[in-house]
């Protein structure tokens, strides 16, 4: 069974790279933040998964930190590109008219 | 009050499952933490309907169960378009909103992200802009499949 | 002996196919064109691929407070999941980002047809 | 054996990560990195046998930290940072001493996971025995910090209390609409 998850631990690392490149290339910023979000969820996965290889359950109360922490963190971000300086200048244009 | 009351029951519940030590002192603490957070929620307005529905019981295991089936198939189809066995055809498509309450049009749009394959974008004038990956999901979404299974009659002001 | 037989055989079926399904996930990330299409990618990996992870997981748990803590991730990440990505979407949206790839009069006739 | 992988895995994502912070000149997405950052520490602290320490890692780090930095970017008008196009030497040199003198540090330190320790030969041995006892608190970490560390842990409290203070009285706005500054500014 071990050996199962350690495959799994390593496929999401696997993914977690394909994330992390999404997130160096990322053309837009909402590029980067997206491939951010996923690499976090998958960070909770892996945490997961290696709660059960390692035998040690408790390490679970990580991944819900995690999980919590990656919705607040989007969220934030998102929040301010809401009002970040390309935004401000529209609506400045938008006033002027 | 009825829904401060399930709130505290809720809270505590959680706070027993995920502590797993039972011992007069951690209780205690978990007491604390429960009646702090009810005090914050409090101050903050937000024990209301849309925050803690409890209004919404039967209808809702059927919505789960008709969208669960459809998460998982539309999750198969992305997944098909990814690896190129289907073609990719990205669509973006506007739905009229006319659900009764906000809370329906919320989960509604909710819904529609959480399958894949489709994700609203925007919300104006009563209409949603919706983006699918394909021309199918988006005849589907058209035709009011997804607006179909959407529980009906609830509203978000109603005591 | 044969229940864990039994447990054992599905959480290979379930992690594994989960473990397909975020591969697929992160491959989308670079095969699609762009950032609205890439919504959909992510939607693989936050949905079916962690339920069927974190299912996997709690059939080798059985019915501890473990089991319900793997729910609980999976709650969370179901929640916030469609949440996170409406306000990315919005967002870019609000902030002038244009879908890429459509079919122009496709769209044009999709948009003025509701109901 | 997969915790090995694991660590040498997240030890590459970290440098990649390091790079890319020092690459990408969008300050939002950097701040992001940031947070992504101290995820993969407190990832190798999950790995390397501490769950507590990973645990204040994320909530400090990914959570709290991020959250301060973009509240800090929303205050500040250019989120592009200016590029610099020479090296600043007195900085790499501080840098590097630094760097060094750590490197030195380390040799002075215990091998991982090493039985003889002091640190394992004398104190942790009453902590593991009676901690439980003696404080009430199931987590052995937690009775550490807040028990029999309980001073030391006064001393960082309130180290942050007051670092928080700071972050606060520098964040608080003085007029509401920050947007109109645009025109005058730059």
């Amino acid at each position: 069974m071990n050996i199962l998850l350690t495959g799994a631990a390593i496929a999401i690392m696997f993914t977690m790279l394909l994330a992390l490149i999404r997130a160096l290339m990322g053309p837009t910023v909402f590029d980067r933040v997206l491939a951010v979000n996923m690499f976090g969820t998958k960070a909770v996965l892996l945490v997961a998964v290696f709660a059960f290889i390692s035998g040690r359950p408790d390490v679970l109360d990580i991944a819900l930190l995690y999980s919590l922490l990656n919705f607040v963190g989007v969220v934030a971000a998102l929040r301010l590109v809401q009002r970040g300086k390309e935004y401000a200048q529209k609506k400045l244009e938008e006033d002027a008219q | 009050m009825k829904l401060t009351a399930s709130l505290s029951l809720f809270l505590s519940a959680l706070w027993l499952l995920l502590s797993g030590h039972y011992d007069i002192l951690l209780i205690s603490m978990g007491v604390a933490s429960v009646l702090f957070t009810i005090y914050m929620s409090h101050r903050m307005k937000i024990i209301d309907d849309e925050g803690h529905p409890i209004h919404l019981k039967g209808q809702f295991f059927k919505f789960w169960f008709i969208l669960s089936g459809k998460i998982f198939t539309s999750n198969i189809d992305v997944a098909l378009r990814i690896l190129g066995v289907k073609p990719i055809q990205p669509q973006l498509i506007k739905l009229k909103l006319d659900q009764d309450s906000d809370l329906s049009k919320v989960i509604y749009a909710n819904a529609i992200t959480l399958t894949p394959g489709s994700a609203s974008l925007h919300i104006e004038d009563g209409y949603l802009f919706v983006h699918t990956i394909s021309r199918e999901g988006a005849e589907e979404l058209l035709n009011g499949d997804m607006a179909k299974l959407i529980p009906k009659g609830i509203t978000g002001e109603n005591q | 002996m044969n229940l864990d037989l039994i447990a054992d055989i599905t959480t290979a079926i379930l992690v594994s196919f989960g473990c397909f399904l975020g591969i697929i996930g992160g491959l989308g990330m670079h095969r699609l064109g762009d950032f609205y299409s890439r919504l959909h990618a992510v939607g693989i990996t936050d949905t079916l691929c962690s339920f069927l992870i974190l299912s996997g997981l709690a059939f080798q748990a059985g019915l501890t407070l473990v089991t319900v803590k793997l729910i609980l991730v999976f709650l969370f990440l179901f929640f916030t999941s469609p949440t996170a990505s409406f306000s990315l979407a919005n967002n870019a949206w609000n902030w002038g980002l244009k879908p890429e790839n459509l079919p122009v009069e496709l769209a044009e006739s999709y948009e003025g047809d509701d109901s | 054996m997969i915790s090995l992988t694991i660590d040498i895995v997240l030890l590459i994502f970290l440098l990649v990560m390091a790079f890319a912070i020092l690459r990408v000149h969008h300050l939002l997405a950097v701040a992001m990195m940031f947070g992504l950052y101290s995820l993969l520490v407190a990832g190798l602290f999950m790995v390397l046998d501490a769950p507590d320490v990973a645990f204040t890692e994320a909530a400090v780090g990914t959570g709290i930290a991020t959250v301060l930095m973009l509240a800090t970017l929303a205050v500040t008008r250019v989120t592009h940072e200016k590029e610099l196009k020479k090296t600043n030497k007195r900085a790499l040199f501080i840098v590097v001493v630094t760097g060094g003198l750590l490197l030195y540090g380390t040799h002075d330190m215990s091998n991982l996971g090493d039985n003889m320790a002091p640190a394992h030969t004398e104190v942790a041995k009453r902590y593991i025995e009676k901690g439980q006892e003696e404080t009430g608190v199931p987590n052995l970490v937690t009775a550490v910090l807040a028990s029999y560390r309980g001073f030391d842990t006064l001393g960082e409290v309130t180290v942050v209390f007051t670092a928080g203070i700071g972050v606060l009285l520098l964040l608080r706005r003085k007029q509401k609409p920050r947007i109109k500054g645009i025109q005058g500014g730059r």
